[in-house]
């Protein structure tokens, strides 16, 4: 049951360069086809094992930073480098980046038709190339870390939401990543299930996983956060250390996102 | 499919269909020479579109003809089908269970029937009683004249009439069981919050139809009921076996006549091609501009 | 949407409504009667089994009608396997990359949907088989195919379409092929919004390859109309045709309307 | 008395009288019934019921009715009588009432040159592999079918159809009422003959009326007496099945 | 511009009977077709002016509740009364009490196909009978109060979350209600928006409006409502003054609850 729980993966790219940051983004843009400039020279690094908290208002470009850094969307201009694999047209780097890279949506995105289970084990049998048995072992481990390994065999519609959010990050863990993304991964659950999922995600950040997470939670940003990067109009206004950033903003405009979202 | 990145313009997918689409027109290229013998005479099949009468003016030939009925059919075909499709597909989405089962049956049984099967149970059982129960025949002679003159216009000759009302009534019931499912597509795809919203604001079930759920639905209802008119042009074929001189009987009938099988055939698909075609442009203006309106 | 009755009303006006729809029927079949009455015809009813089911010579055969329902059933399911392979490549070809594909799936749909289907079958019969040398049963099969083909292909790529950006970007994020992403993600959900439709296209098949009798294909209506000229049984035979397709075709839309139940609720 | 007036009054004759035109109901079949250049309807046929309408001083209208449909259509009363090469048979004969035949023809054959070369005489086609085509509900099929039991038959709803199938080779002969498969080894001569001149059955051609109208029926029947030993229907049977006089007029 | 606000209409009714409840629940129970029992044996009574906020956990019966009080669910037993009229099978009072009380989806349900003040005069001309003049100096009135009468040709699309719900407000007061239900009204919006709809539904509070709100804001429940509400398994399982709901639960599950989610 202990082999290959992502924790003990973890340390294995640890070997090759602690130092250098994880993630590198370099003053990147992107345009919209309807015009809308959702990200203007945006430049952000991210070193291992740490937590980065990205907070901004609606349409601030949130979303769209995050799904550059795993190619669901192609910048205009800059790069992301994510782990030394830079992120361009090449389809081994775009592959291998996205093996690197764990995402979890505001929307689950579970696969329906198939059963918890199924969805853990999916990427791993097919991207992987594990048996069968493997990589239920594995996922059972998973399901067992997010609390949930007695609903291996119910179906996405079975759960509530917050036990979807669970399955939907045991499944983004099921492949290793070394980076965790959550695009406001609890803004779509009810006020109680908030809770289950956060627990999950201190757990992994505790545990040293490298992460970027969009949320409204404040509470979350900061016990969790390592570093709060706020965004207005796809620029970073401002960003520092948690405690910093929370106590004494520098800018204007973040005091008055802050008043407000408090 | 989700990502729009720079790519090559040619894919290895284009030069693949081009190739194949080459391939089969090639060979069939080569199977033509080696077998097929036909004597084209095309030169012929103009007198069937446009001929000079008697007097030498210009006329539309039989073919034309045939295909003038076919619009005067489809027309008047898809307006009645329209009403009843409404009412019909109204009663699909009512309260009452009796609507709805009739609504159901109705469907159900027009549209499992195979079309020429109906076309024969309603043509010699049903419309000729409707027909003879109005009385149509007796008042249309003794209409006047001018009224006659507009009827063989808009619809067909007084000696034809019975049978084309026979004929539309027919294809229209037919048609309507079609449009009765666009219709009640077209209410249920309004969202549930509507419906509830406008209960909430006290308006009556009509009030309710007429102002908050039918101007949401006619735009995702016309788009599929554009279609089905061209459906209704095609399906129109069928009425040739109850002789109605639209275009498919028109093309039979001279092709028994003059034994030009392959250039009327093919001048009968060109022509029912041309129609459908300036329908679905037709229709997709029609789309967009629905769509625009929406957003 | 809201219903407006306490429950013991409800159940009267179940049975009232119920009431009024047998009533319903029963106005709709005076008037065939009326109809009937009005046509004067002398019904022989009792010379119909016999082109059902053959029982001279004492064994017990299928008669020409049932003869034919074979052929039909044939023709449909060969064409059912046809259409939907063409309409899964047409509807994929339409959603690929490629420009050419996108135009010659997009071609291949307008002019099939655009023109009759007799006059379809028709040039396929007359004009193509004498070239490639095939015969009559198989022109029909490829011409309905064809037809079907584009109406199912449209069905498909909607049901496609359907499927939430989510899945495709789920399935981008966890590192799938695109290839494992349709056959694992996206066809398996699209599958459920497309069979209940697709099950109309098999309707459509049945009723449709009634037009094979036009090409001298055997098949139930060709029957049907050989015994008519042989007897002039005219409507005792194209009742009975008529019963026996709407015996098929309605046995295929009640299986489809149980499906799409199952699939509504079932997960 | 009064039963026989009822009668009359329900005959077709008097409503044919009372709306001042003859109602017939036919399908195109060369040279029997078709349409010429102009869209107007001639044919041997069409001789035959403009001659009877003007006999009884009246007009015609043609109702051009599917051979599918047009027993039906004639019960239903789309028309009053049918005047359209119909071969008088016991079987019909319990649906419809057939007048005294007006003319007899007979059942002819033309072969294709190269799929059936030098066949001479009908046992030549009676053989399994032998594809015979003809037209759907005539009596060419079932004659086809009575004197070449082992060949197979293929149907189709119209003629040229049928004749398309011959010219593509994929049957051997096409069997259908004289004299069009004489005319069709003319038409064809480079890809089809005529194994053997002439008929090989004998039908007797009706003119089909609804049951019960006997007024109508000695009517129709009288009429026949009287053009045949005037010479009339010989002589127009002359023009349209022996020579191609009237081909010029529908092309 | 005075003419018709609500709050000016509201008065009104104050003459008949002040004292007596305006809308009085007694034991209604409610079972869906598929078996759920949404509602098990509900009381309630609300008197005039009072704002009532009804809390409880995903699926407790809190929507079902406020759909019972206005006729959009038919309750199996027990029995619904607004402001004197009882919620039977006659279509009158039927349509008596739709007229009475206003109702605030979650999802906003503005008429996409009308522009703001189409969707706020709706109502007024087809069941008021009201003329389109006085209706849009009314609807006026009424977008003014919620600050959106610059966007009174704005289709909903046009216009943020915030301001379709504020919309939707409007629109439910255009028909003069003695009664306002609110149903997760703020739920479907974005932080930052929140808070101009509770601002609305605060000066409707202070206006003497009788309300009830199904909330997730404790925050609003602590400032507006004069008496909480906590629903499970379709019953009440507490009820209470504000004040001492909050500082003081009886219940071990309020308890819980209120640990959970503030
Ligand atoms: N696929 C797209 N096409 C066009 N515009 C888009 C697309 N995706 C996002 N946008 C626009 O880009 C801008 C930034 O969007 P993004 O989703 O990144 O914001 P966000 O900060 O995540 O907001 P939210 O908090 O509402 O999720 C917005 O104006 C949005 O409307
Ligand atoms: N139309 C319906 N048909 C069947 N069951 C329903 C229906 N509406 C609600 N239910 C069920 O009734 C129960 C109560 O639902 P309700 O919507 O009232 O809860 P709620 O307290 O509003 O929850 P939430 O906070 O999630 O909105 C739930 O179990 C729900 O699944
Ligand atoms: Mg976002
Ligand atoms: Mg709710």
């Amino acid at each position: 049951m202990l082999i290959d729980t992502p924790s003990s993966a973890k340390s294995l790219p640890t070997d090759t360069t602690n130092a250098a940051p994880v993630i590198v983004v370099e003053n990147i843009s992107k345009t919209f086809q309807n015009g809308v400039k959702a990200l203007d020279g945006v430049s952000l690094s991210v070193s291992r094992s740490e937590v980065v908290v990205v907070i901004g208002p609606s349409g601030s470009g949130k979303s769209t930073l995050l799904r550059c850094l795993n190619g669901l969307e192609d910048v205009d201009e800059g790069r992301v480098v994510i782990d030394s694999i830079p992120l361009d047209d090449t389809r081994r780097h775009r592959d291998a980046i996205r093996q690197e890279v764990g995402m979890v949506f505001q929307s689950f995105n579970l696969f329906p038709h198939l059963t918890v289970l199924g969805n853990v084990n999916l990427a791993q049998t097919l991207v992987r190339g594990k048996s069968r048995s493997e990589a239920t072992a594995a996922s059972m481990a998973l399901l067992t870390r997010v609390g949930l390994a007695d609903r291996a065999d119910s179906y996405p519609s079975q759960l509530s939401g917050g036990q979807q959010q669970r399955v939907a990050i045991a499944r983004a863990l099921a492949m290793q990543p070394t980076v965790m993304l959550f695009d406001e991964a609890t803004s779509a659950l009810d006020p109680e299930m908030i809770g289950e999922v956060l627990e999950v995600m201190r757990g992994l950040a505790a545990d040293g996983m490298t992460m970027v997470v969009v949320t409204h939670e404040m509470g979350f940003a900061r016990e969790a956060g390592d570093r709060i990067v706020f965004m207005e109009h796809g620029r970073i206004v401002e960003e520092g250390p948690t405690r910093r950033f929370f106590d004494s903003p520098r800018e204007e405009r973040t005091r008055l996102f802050l008043g407000q979202i408090l | 499919m989700m990502r729009t990145r720079k790519r090559p313009a040619v894919r290895p997918l284009d030069i693949a269909v081009i190739l194949a689409l080459a391939g089969l027109a090639a060979y069939m290229g080569w199977r033509v020479e080696i077998r097929l013998d036909y004597d084209w005479r095309w030169e012929l099949i103009g007198q069937y579109l446009l001929r000079r009468d008697a007097s030498g003016a210009l006329v539309p030939g039989v073919l034309t003809q045939g295909l003038l009925t076919t619009v005067r059919l489809s027309v008047w075909t898809m307006l009645a089908a329209t009403l009843i499709g409404t009412v019909m597909g109204l009663a699909r989405t009512s309260t009452s269970l009796f609507r709805r089962l009739a609504g159901q049956c109705y469907v159900g049984l027009v549209r499992n029937t195979p079309p020429l099967v109906l076309m024969f149970i309603f043509y010699f059982f049903l419309a000729d009683q409707l027909l003879n129960a109005l009385n149509v025949d007796a008042a249309v002679r003794a209409a006047p004249l001018w009224a006659q003159h507009a009827l063989a216009l808009t619809m067909a000759p007084v000696n034809e009439l019975p049978g084309f009302l026979s004929g539309l009534m027919t294809l229209a019931v037919y048609e309507g069981a079609y449009i009765t499912e666009h219709v009640r597509a077209g209410v249920q795809s309004v969202e549930r919050g509507q419906f509830e919203a406008a209960y909430a604001l006290g308006l009556s079930p009509w009030q309710r139809m007429r102002h908050v759920v039918m101007p949401q639905a006619l735009p995702r209802i016309v788009p599929p009921l554009a279609g089905q008119f061209i459906s209704t042009i095609k399906d129109s074929a069928i009425v040739s076996v109850i002789s109605i001189q639209e275009l498919t009987f028109q093309g039979m009938e001279l092709m028994a006549a003059t034994y030009m099988t392959f250039e009327i055939w093919i001048t009968v698909a060109l022509l029912y091609l041309a129609l459908t075609v300036a329908c679905s442009l037709a229709a997709r203006r029609v789309e967009l501009r629905f769509r625009r309106g929406l957003s | 949407m809201t219903t407006v009755a306490s429950p013991q009303s409800g159940h009267v006006r179940r049975v009232f409504d119920m009431a009024r729809l047998v009533a319903l029927g029963a106005l709709a079949l005076w008037l065939l009667a009326l109809g009937e009455r009005g046509l004067g015809y002398q019904w022989q009813w009792y010379r119909v089994p016999q082109y059902l089911v053959d029982t001279r010579g004492g064994t017990l055969s299928a008669g020409p009608l049932l003869e034919g329902l074979v052929v039909t059933f044939g023709i449909t399911a060969a064409s059912l396997v046809l259409s939907m392979t063409f309409g899964l490549c047409a509807a994929l070809l339409r959603l690929s990359d490629s420009f050419v594909a996108r135009l010659a799936a997009r071609g291949y749909v307008e002019l099939i949907r655009n023109t009759p289907l007799l006059i379809q079958l028709f040039f396929i019969y007359f004009v193509i088989a004498p070239v490639m040398d095939i015969s009559a049963t198989t022109s029909a099969i490829i011409a309905l195919s064809l037809f079907e083909g584009a109406y199912a292909s449209e069905i498909i790529r909607t049901g496609i379409e359907s499927v939430p950006r989510g899945q495709w970007e789920a399935a981008h994020s966890l590192g799938l092929s695109p290839f494992a992403t349709h056959a694992r993600v996206i066809l398996p959900q699209a599958l459920r919004r497309i069979l209940p439709p697709l099950t109309g296209v098999a309707v459509s098949l049945v009723k449709d390859s009634a037009l094979a009798s036009t090409i001298a294909v055997y098949e139930l209506t060709q029957q049907g109309q050989i015994i008519i000229a042989d007897t002039f049984l005219t409507f005792e035979i194209w009742f009975t045709v008529a019963a026996v397709y709407l015996a098929a075709t309605g046995s295929l839309s009640w299986a489809a309307s149980a499906m799409e139940r199952r699939l509504a609720t079932g997960d | 008395g009064d039963m026989a007036r009822a009668l009359t009054e329900e005959s077709a004759l008097t409503s044919i009288l009372k709306r001042g035109s003859l109602r017939v109901g036919m399908d195109t079949f060369v040279p029997w019934a078709m349409k010429d250049k102009n869209g107007e309807f001639i044919g041997f046929e069409i001789d035959v019921a403009r001659r009877l309408a003007e006999d009884l001083g009246v007009g015609v209208e043609f109702v051009p009715t599917a051979w599918d449909g047009i027993i039906p259509a004639l019960l239903s009363g789309k028309f009053d009588m049918l005047i359209g090469g119909m071969s008088i048979r016991a079987d019909r004969a319990a649906k419809v009432n057939f007048s005294i035949p007006y003319y007899d023809t007979g059942m002819a054959i033309v072969a294709h040159r190269e799929v059936a070369p030098s066949y001479t005489k009908l046992e030549d086609f009676n053989h399994s592999g032998v594809v015979i085509v003809a037209r759907k509900g005539t009596t060419a099929a079932r004659a086809a079918a009575r004197h070449m039991p082992n060949a197979t038959l293929k149907l189709f709803n119209k003629e040229p159809q049928a004749v398309q199938e011959l010219l593509n080779g994929r049957a051997h002969a096409f069997v259908s009422m004289a004299p069009l498969p004489a005319q069709e080894s003319i038409k064809h001569a480079d890809k089809l003959y005529l194994p053997f001149s002439g008929t090989f059955t004998t039908e007797p051609n009706g003119i089909a009326l609804r049951k019960g109208d006997v007024d109508t029926l000695n009517f129709v029947d009288s009429w026949i007496r009287v053009v045949r030993a005037e010479g009339w229907i010989q002589e127009r049977q002359h023009y349209w099945f022996e020579t191609m006089d009237w081909q010029d007029r529908i092309q």
